[in-house]
């Protein structure tokens, strides 16, 4: 509840390590016969209705695309590391120079009014995200704009991007400008069916009822009716190229966080993401089970070291606060984020040790030891650096003895932030830092960005997250030219790196996973900003819902779930 | 020399309609009324209900504007004054208002009362000012205790008489009693006019005297002036009017009063009845087209009527 | 008749025999049991809040205490704790405090300023009426809820006192309306004219004629509303734009009951500060009533 | 005299609870309505007249206010009436006008329908008949194109006009009895003429009996042919309308009638009753209770429990001060000082 | 009575105007835009592409610029684009406005059906166990916050009982048109809009509670028994008519609260309406919905008050409109 982003914008199922997962199974446990014909209910966990713009392309909010799992997807599978397979309804190979992707989609791969899923369907896809009338946000990607091409066509000085090539009906190639091992995960792979949306002016196709009433996808069940905002009722697709869905049908139905629990006893739904705030409460009921993964996302405490210049698009390090390593390692060492987990999460969260979540097995260092909770060490840290208490006030002076008072900014929202935030300035209070909320209250999220973002001289230090998304590159959140580096943190060693990090010679992973690891240390050092915990998230799921799994590695996708009985169970 | 004159005075109350709510009409409340009264008499106004008696009253102590003509007192025309200049002549016109009741504020005390206008024009210290307020409540035969209570502690009468006080306590010249009694018991109301011609004599007060009780009019009043719709039809000395009536309106009047002795009833009957028939027969020779009187015409030295 | 100055009467013998506004409300809040028994709880229970209040430290209430989360009523926690671990009971006593001063505030804020408005408008009348006329059915046709909203958002620093001020800005109006529409009765009364006759300044009029024939009923129209203004922060917490939870406040204790857990199994958190608020809005609700009838004589009760 | 008695009270008291004791504002009062004459309740303001009238018809509010006595109608004791039983006298038997036009009829409800509203409950008549019935009663009351009045609302009427519509709603079922609460207090002189001889013409066309409430003497002494004087909650003197006007015993009424000035004739001075009528819980409960108010007559001239006593065929007084009453010479401005409550 | 309505319409428009004026420079105020969220959710969005999405959304314009874009979109049916929902708001409230309007009603309709049964016990039976029932109930009420008991309702009668569904406006399963569906709509309602009520109700009862005891002691009810009217007609002709009039007249400050309410009720039953679409849009600083929300409630209210006088005309004759 207290992120930025919910889960990021990720679609395909996270892996979490093998390791981690102990607290949570991944696949439900049900050794009942699936009974023929179930219709499952999903609960689409929200505050507010969906958005209902139910295409890859244009939609914008998390909820949208827990709608879309169930009708369209993504033409190829992922390992446990979220890299492309050739498993899916396409198979891809790399060129050499890995600069050019060859795509093949199967031929067995229809949209639901029965036509092929072609080729030209996916660069359709392309030339609407990069025409200039398009009104979504994925043309922000890198991965996009590199390609060949791509740029030409979106200032309109072309009328086709040439990077993009059909091959034939079912084959294209794209091209990229640089080999970048990030295609690998971030490709975009949802074909647009062409033919069905033609028609329509690319500016006016988000608000168009073939988005918004009758979407069309490939995936393992349709759409048959939708309730704007609130239901959509799916059948199976019997044409699905992976084999014909074990379900009936899906109906998805929104369900305020507030009375999931009870819906859940009831038997009112069947699976559902689990708000975490609950999950204490929901505990030892019967009638569920949870299985749960571990977030692409972490939260972190950072230091505003400097300020973005819009002009020469560069972070500048110029705020002489927290320059020493020292005292930001020490406040690093100050806080307790192991109690945090334990107690204000009930363990759905856990301390975070490098920037680099567990739930990129194949990247994460699980070496780093991190800044675990060591008050003692903190306070030598900052009397190595100067920090003292001169005037006898319990409060830690700064080196040229004035008082050194910290400004930190926290989001509001749900229940945890403010205890939360509390608990952080009291540990720091607790090594004889003085910190204060800005303002004197908790952020709420749009002011809160606003001021990070703006570099705003108020703010000293800030508690906020980051939903990673599949691609491990940290390139994104922390390189010098990028303006979501918050913190303003630069160094000469990190740009070479990142840059390393996603080069061609990256695509050898063994190559990557050490750069990364290096990386991951050098943050751990420096630390421009303090991870703090990574989290997991649950889903609930009624006993009689079989072959359902939150693991990527798993070949179980929604055409294998089915229920073993008619009825829910319910918790008496 | 008259004390108070007043010209051609019309008020008009604007009459608001249509689509912006502009004024569409206008309400002749008095509509061209002239008449004068001298020093130490007592003018009466009668008529029927709406005809512009209050209007013409409120409207020479100037709570409210005239739309034209004069209002001249002691040769001042009051309606060309501005706020400031009018002050010093709130000294000498005063106003005895209909309902005891509303006209005291029932929060404040009988001193603060009476001795509201002594603070506005007189610079007393309290206890001259406690003095001042018990002689004039004395002189309206309120005890001198009284100076500490509140309003609803006195009767309708006494109540009255609190409004009296509080008006001479600046000596004022011409005093305007807007239907001092209707809103008394017949016993008290004998009070509050006995002692108001009590006080007359004392002070050598002007009176205009507003009033429908004919009855009271004929009791009180040396002069007396009928309106009707805004306008005068009738003025005479009381015995003129009583006695003589020459309007047809001013007849109806008098034929409508009923006659306090059950011997009379079928003579009263028998004038009403024939007033009436007169009235229905000659409407259209005592009043133009528009149903308004004509202009006032002497038809001796005090009496005129309107006639055309 | 002859008259005889008689010497100044003392002044204190008669003067407790005229009743004045306040003494005729007291008399009748004494002689209604209801109201007599409200004065009195609400007497204690803000004798006790505004007590208490004084030793405890609001720091160390809101300190949050991982090690007690959700704990129980107890010796150590009268009322248990909330889920940073802190003490309910004091922060129902400090929130108490607040609200009831967050309440209070706004009252005589909106009171103040419907007051001058409402009189201003009433008195003159005219352009000038019709003019805060038309500025008062614009803010009322204002989406309360919604611009309240966007001022939360928009205010640099939130605090009571802002919380204070916006709320006031919105909650005049129905005040102002009253005071005026009484005014304009008042002015039609002759005591008004008199004193117009008698040379007395409009400002005088108004203050010290018209006003206090007004007072009954601004004082049972703020009684009234205090009762409305104390829980008013609670909604807006619930909404997520309340008062921050380092400012403890009867509705953000409220609103913990948003958290289905808590509505069930947490008693303590949220039903303390839900019948405390009720407590005080019936009080002051019986108080207000028999002032209402103390203001309209027919339904005196003696 | 001879004629039959249509409503005797006898013994009244209608008490008001104020606090948690009873007052009564009529006491002891014994009347007897004869059919076709019309009898005049005189007295100031707050002297029991409409208390009793309201009794009549059985209109206070029951939690607060206490009966006693008997009201005989037609043979009937109304004070034994259910609510029921009385609504079928109400408004057929009975009529009753009130005295602020202003405020007797309902806002929301046209002219005609609110005449007609008592026939529903009366007299078994068709729509149509009772609209005609309801448009020959304004006619019959003087309202001019009661055809288009008949749809108007109580507003679009002038004052005397709608009096004249409360009094075609009283007279809808052409009671017996008409009970008129100061039908002409709130009208101008000449509307009142109007209305009395509307009155008048009325109960001589349809035979009603009518207590006519007032505190006007000159609409007594037009109207009535009995009047009954009320003082503080009593009957004082009653009498034939000659008989009070010419020979009037009682000094409250003889007060009453030096008290009034008169456009006919000019008065120099006018009578003043000293003190006022004490508020109801004020009231004395024993002796005379005119005695405060004529302080030059020694209480000694009182009588200790005065009655009703008949002294000449049909002129009834009470007390004896009567015989020892005079107006004083010297006449001061009223009591000083007297009277606060 | 048309030339009425038009002066109405006149007078509101230059209360729209300035209604228009201030949500704007409000919005305008808040932090952050339309695009601050995106920023966080997707973070590999590159700053040029942002800087041409907020010159493509006119964000760069100065402000009276931008007003008078918006108004002048707006005057022609045009709310703009929700950012978030990618979706002309015309279109998006469209969707949302049928269940808020439903909503709306049927807790007006479920008010008065509570209040006046009631309000006329508790007023013509004043001081017995009824009339203290329903005046304790009303206090309660109104202490009550309307999330608290919407809540508590919902958990009794939705979870606990199971009498009505949790959440939603329909089933999904219903086919449009339908019994079956316009059954399933009420179904989803009545909890909703009963919590509502029964909150809502209690200021109308004390209302008419106290309108009643004023009534019932007017000279004209005197006139009425004395006509021999039966009591139960007394208070339906002539008590009730006459109380009704300061209701109708508060019908459209009722609109208001309702709007209020709304906010409240559709986010704790899931309700998709406005008010839900309302703390959606602030929250992800929609402008363009939150703007043409805030200018839609003030333009309802200004409706609700001339469907006030309208109605108040219509019953009260001394209430003329030409
Ligand atoms: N403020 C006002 N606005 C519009 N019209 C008014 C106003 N005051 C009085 N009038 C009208 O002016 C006319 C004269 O009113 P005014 O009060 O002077 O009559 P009046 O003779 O004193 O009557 P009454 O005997 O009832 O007191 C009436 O028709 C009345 O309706
Ligand atoms: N419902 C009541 N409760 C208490 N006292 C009442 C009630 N009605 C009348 N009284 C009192 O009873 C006394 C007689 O009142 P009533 O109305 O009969 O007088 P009245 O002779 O009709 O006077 P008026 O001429 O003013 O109408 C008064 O003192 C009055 O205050
Ligand atoms: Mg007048
Ligand atoms: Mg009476």
């Amino acid at each position: 509840s207290d992120t930025t982003s919910g889960k990021g914008n990720n679609n395909e199922k996270p892996a979490a390590q093998k390791e981690d997962t102990s607290k949570f199974p991944m696949t439900v446990k049900n050794d009942g016969k699936i009974i023929d014909g179930g219709v499952l209910k999903y609960g689409l966990v929200s505050d507010t209705p969906f958005e209902g713009t139910l295409n890859r392309a244009f939609y914008q909010g998390e909820p949208d695309a827990e709608v879309m799992q169930f009708f369209d997807e993504s033409l190829f599978r992922i390992n446990s590391d979220y890299e492309i397979t050739n498993d899916g309804a396409a198979t891809y190979e790399l060129s050499k120079d890995k600069k050019t992707m060859t795509i093949r989609i199967k031929d067995n791969v229809n949209w639901h009014d029965g036509q092929p899923v072609t080729a030209e369907d996916l660069e359709y896809a392309y030339l609407v995200i990069g025409s200039k009338d398009y009104t979504g946000v994925r043309y922000g990607d890198a991965l996009i704009q590199g390609i060949v091409g791509m740029e030409e066509y979106h200032s309109g000085k072309a009328n086709k991007i040439s990077g993009i090539k059909v091959i034939d009906k079912k084959t294209l190639t794209i091209t990229w400008k640089q080999a970048n091992p990030s295609v690998l995960t971030g490709i975009w792979a949802y074909p647009l069916p062409k033919h069905y949306l033609k028609d329509i002016p690319i500016k006016d196709l988000a608000k168009s009822d073939k988005i918004r009433k009758n979407p069309i996808g490939f995936g393992p069940f349709k759409v048959k009716k939708i309730v704007p905002g609130e239901s959509v009722e799916f059948v199976r697709n019997d044409d699905y190229w992976d084999g014909k869905p074990k379900l009936k049908g899906v109906i998805l139905k929104v369900v305020s966080p507030k009375v999931i629990l009870q819906a859940m006893k009831k038997g009112e739904i069947d699976v559902a993401e689990f708000p975490t705030d609950q999950y204490v409460n929901a505990k030892g009921t019967k009638n569920i089970q949870f299985i749960g993964r571990i977030d692409l996302a972490y939260n972190y405490i950072g230091f505003k070291l400097g300020h973005w210049d819009a002009k020469k698009q560069e972070n500048v390090m110029d705020n002489p606060k927290f320059q020493n390593k020292k005292l930001r390692q020490a406040m690093a060492y100050a806080i307790n984020t192991q109690e945090v987990a334990d107690r204000l999460y009930h363990g759905l969260r856990f301390p975070a040790n490098t920037l680099i979540p567990p739930s990129f097995p194949g990247y994460h260092d699980n070496s780093i030891k991190g800044y675990t909770y060591n008050p003692e060490k903190a306070k030598q840290l900052l009397d190595e650096a100067g920090y003292k208490d001169v005037d006898g006030d319990g409060l830690r002076e700064d080196p040229n003895g004035k008082k050194f008072k910290i400004n930190f900014l926290a989001m509001s929202g749900g229940d945890i932030a403010e205890p939360l935030a509390k608990f952080y300035m009291q540990c720091w209070k607790d090594v004889g830092l003085d910190v204060q909320l800005v303002d004197g209250r908790l952020a709420e999220f749009n002011s809160f960005y606003d001021m990070v973002k703006k570099d705003d001289p108020k703010v000293d230090v800030y508690a906020a997250a980051w939903a990673t998304g599949t691609d491990v590159d940290p390139y994104g959140l922390y390189g010098r030219n990028v303006m979501f580096n918050y913190s303003r943190w630069v160094n000469e060693k990190n740009d070479e790196l990142l840059e390393k990090g996603h080069s061609e010679q990256a695509f050898d992973k063994e190559y990557r996973r050490k750069i990364y690891s290096e990386w991951q240390q050098l943050m751990n050092e420096e630390v421009p900003v303090i991870p703090t915990l990574y989290r997991f998230s649950i889903l609930a799921v009624n006993n009689r819902v079989a072959n359902f799994t939150v693991d990527p590695g798993s070949k179980l996708t929604w055409k294998d779930v089915g229920v073993t009985s008619e009825q829910p169970e319910v918790e008496q | 020399m008259a004390l108070l004159n007043i010209q051609h005075l019309k008020v008009y109350y604007p009459v608001r309609g249509g689509f912006f709510r502009r004024v569409v009409d206008h309400v002749r409340a008095v509509d061209d009324v002239s008449f004068s009264l001298n020093k130490g008499e007592t003018y009466g106004l009668v008529g029927e209900s709406g005809c512009g008696k209050t209007t013409t009253g409120r409207t020479i102590i100037g709570l409210i504007r005239a739309t034209a003509g004069e209002v001249l007192f002691e040769g001042t025309d009051l309606t060309k004054l501005r706020r400031r200049e009018f002050h010093p002549y709130r000294k000498d016109i005063q106003m005895i208002f209909q309902d005891p009741y509303s006209s005291l504020n029932p929060r404040k005390r009988v001193l603060d009362i009476v001795a509201e206008p002594l603070r506005n024009f007189e610079r007393l210290s309290p206890h001259e000012e406690r003095q001042k307020v018990q002689y004039v409540l004395e002189r309206v035969g309120l005890s001198a205790e009284s100076i500490y209570k509140y309003p609803h502690e006195f009767s309708g009468g006494q109540r009255q008489r609190i409004g009296i006080a509080r008006a001479l306590t600046l000596n004022p010249k011409l005093i305007i009693a807007d239907e001092p009694v209707s809103a008394l018991d017949v016993s008290v109301q004998a009070q509050v006019l006995n002692f108001m011609k009590e006080i007359q004599q004392e002070y050598g007060l002007t009176y205009l005297f507003i009033s429908h009780d004919l009855g009271i009019i004929r009791h009180m009043c040396d002069r007396i002036g009928i309106m009707y719709r805004g306008r005068l039809v009738e003025e005479g000395t009381s015995e003129e009017i009583f006695t003589n009536p020459q309007h047809i309106y001013t007849k109806r009047l008098l034929s409508a009063i009923p006659n306090a002795d059950p011997r009379e009833r079928g003579r009263q009957e028998a004038l009403r009845r024939e007033v009436e028939k007169e009235y229905e027969q000659s409407y259209s020779r005592y009043f133009d087209e528009n149903g308004r009187a004509h202009p006032l015409k002497p038809i001796s030295p005090t009496h005129s009527v309107a006639i055309p | 008749m002859k008259a005889e100055i008689s010497g100044p009467t003392p002044v204190g013998a008669n003067i407790e025999k005229s009743p004045s506004a306040f003494s005729i409300m007291w008399r009748e809040v004494v002689r209604d049991r209801l109201a007599l028994g409200s004065l009195i709880i609400l007497g204690i229970l803000l004798a006790i809040v505004y007590g208490v209040s004084l030793f405890l430290d609001q720091e160390e209430i809101v300190k949050v205490d991982f090690l007690s989360i959700y704990s129980p009523p107890s010796a150590e926690h009268w009322l248990g704790t909330d889920y940073g671990g802190r003490d309910v009971f004091g922060q129902l006593i400090i929130g108490a405090r607040n609200s009831f001063t967050i309440g209070l505030a706004i009252t005589l804020i909106t009171g103040l300023i419907g007051l001058t408005i409402g009189l201003i408008a009433g008195y003159f009348g005219g352009w000038i009426d019709n003019v805060i006329m038309r500025v008062i059915d614009f803010i009322l046709v204002l989406p309360f809820l919604m611009l309240v909203i966007v001022f939360v958002a928009i205010v640099p620093k939130y605090n009571v006192l802002t919380f204070i001020l916006i709320m006031s800005a919105f909650l005049w109006t129905g005040k102002a309306r009253l005071i005026r529409a009484k005014t304009l009765a008042e002015r039609e009364l002759d005591y008004v004219s008199a004193s117009k006759t008698l040379g007395t300044p409009d400002w005088k009029i108004i203050i010290f004629q018209i006003l206090p024939n007004l007072s009954s009923i601004i004082i049972v129209n703020l009684t009234l509303n205090l009762a409305g203004n104390i829980g008013i922060e609670s909604g807006l917490t619930y909404l997520g734009f309340g008062l921050p939870e380092s400012t403890p406040s009867l509705g953000t204790l409220v609103s913990y009951a948003t958290n289905p857990d808590v509505l069930q199994n947490k008693w303590w958190v949220w039903l303390p500060a839900s019948l405390l608020i009720l407590v005080m809005m019936l009080c002051i609700n019986f108080i207000g009533q028999a002032l209402k009838r103390a203001a309209d004589a027919r339904q005196r009760l003696g | 005299m001879a004629k039959q008695t249509l409503l005797e009270i006898e013994g009244l008291r209608v008490s008001f609870r104020i606090g948690d004791d009873y007052y009564a504002a009529v006491d002891d009062v014994s009347l007897a309505i004869g059919e076709n004459e019309i009898v005049a309740l005189v007295g100031e303001s707050g002297c029991g007249k409409s208390a009793l009238a309201l009794s009549i018809m059985g209109l206070h509010p029951p939690e607060k206010t206490k009966i006693e006595g008997r009201l005989h109608f037609k043979g009937t004791n109304l004070l034994s009436l259910s609510v029921a039983e009385l609504n079928r006298i109400r408004g057929k038997e009975i009529g009753m006008i009130f005295q602020d036009p202003l405020t007797a009829l309902n806002p929301l409800m046209t002219v005609g329908r609110q005449i007609e509203e008592s026939m529903d409950y009366h007299l078994r008549l068709s729509a149509a008949e009772k609209k005609k019935r309801t448009i020959g009663l304004l006619r019959k009351v003087g309202i001019p194109e009661p055809e288009k009045a008949y749809h108007r609302y109580p507003h679009e009427l002038s004052g005397g006009m709608r009096q004249r519509v409360v009094i075609a709603i009283a007279i809808a079922c052409e009671p017996a009895l008409l009970i008129a609460d100061e039908p002409t207090t709130a009208l101008d002189v000449t509307i009142q003429a109007q209305i009395m001889g509307l009155l008048k013409e009325l109960q001589r066309q349809m035979k009603t009996s009518v207590i006519l409430i007032t505190h006007d003497l000159g609409v007594v002494a037009e109207m009535a042919d009995r009047v009954a004087v009320m003082y503080a909650g009593e009957i004082v003197e009653l009498a034939d309308v000659d008989a009070i006007f010419h020979r009037p015993l009682h000094p409250y009424t003889r007060s009453l009638l030096q008290s009034i000035p008169s456009a006919q004739t000019k008065k120099e001075r006018l009578h003043v009753i000293q003190g006022i009528v004490p508020p109801l819980h004020k009231l004395p409960r024993h002796g005379c209770r005119f005695q405060p108010r004529i302080g030059w007559i020694g209480a000694d001239k009182h009588e200790e429990e005065p009655k009703l006593r008949e002294v000449e065929p049909g002129h009834w007084v009470r007390c004896t001060c009567y015989e020892h009453f005079y107006f004083p010479d010297d006449q001061t401005v009223g009591g000083i000082g007297y009277g606060a409550s | 009575m048309l030339k009425f309505i038009l002066r109405r319409i006149l007078i509101m428009i230059p209360q729209l105007f300035l209604l228009s004026v201030l949500i704007f420079l409000l919005a305008k105020a808040m932090p952050g835009d339309a695009l601050t969220g995106q920023l966080a959710a997707n973070p590999k969005m590159d700053p040029k592409t942002l800087a041409e999405m907020k010159e493509k959304l006119g964000l760069n314009d100065p402000v009276h610029i931008q007003y008078i874009r918006w108004v002048k979109n707006m005057l022609h049916g045009d709310l703009g684009l929700s950012y978030t929902h990618q979706q002309p708001v015309t279109d998006l409230l469209a969707g949302r406005i049928g269940n808020t309007v439903l909503l709306s009603a049927a807790i007006l309709i479920l008010t008065y059906l509570i209040a006046i049964p009631l309000g006329i016990v508790s007023g013509r039976w004043t001081d017995t166990w009824a009339d203290k029932l329903i005046i304790g109930y009303s206090y309660i009420g109104f202490a009550t916050p309307l999330f608290i008991f919407a809540l508590i309702m919902l958990f009794i009668f939705g979870f606990h009982l199971g009498w009505f569904p949790t959440g939603g406006s329909v089933d999904v399963q219903v086919e449009e048109g339908t019994l079956a569906y316009y059954l399933s709509k009420l179904n989803h309602l009545m909890l909703p809009a009963l919590s509502g009520a029964l909150i809502n109700t209690v200021i109308t009862i004390q209302y008419l509670r106290s309108e009643i005891v004023d009534t019932k002691v007017k000279d004209f009810v005197k006139t009425a028994r004395a006509k021999g009217v039966p009591e139960r007609h007394i208070y339906w002709r002539h008590i009730l008519r006459n109380s009704f009039l300061p209701i109708a007249a508060f019908l459209g400050y009722e609109i208001t609260g309702l709007i209020g309410g709304s906010v409240f009720l559709e986010s704790i039953y899931s309700y998709p309406g406005l008010g839900q679409l309302f703390l959606q849009s602030i929250m992800q600083r929609d402008y363009s919905v939150v703007t043409a929300l805030v200018m839609i409630s003030g333009l309802a209210t200004l409706v609700g008050t001339l469907l006030s006088d309208i109605i108040l005309s219509a019953v009260d004759p001394r209430i003329r409109i030409e």
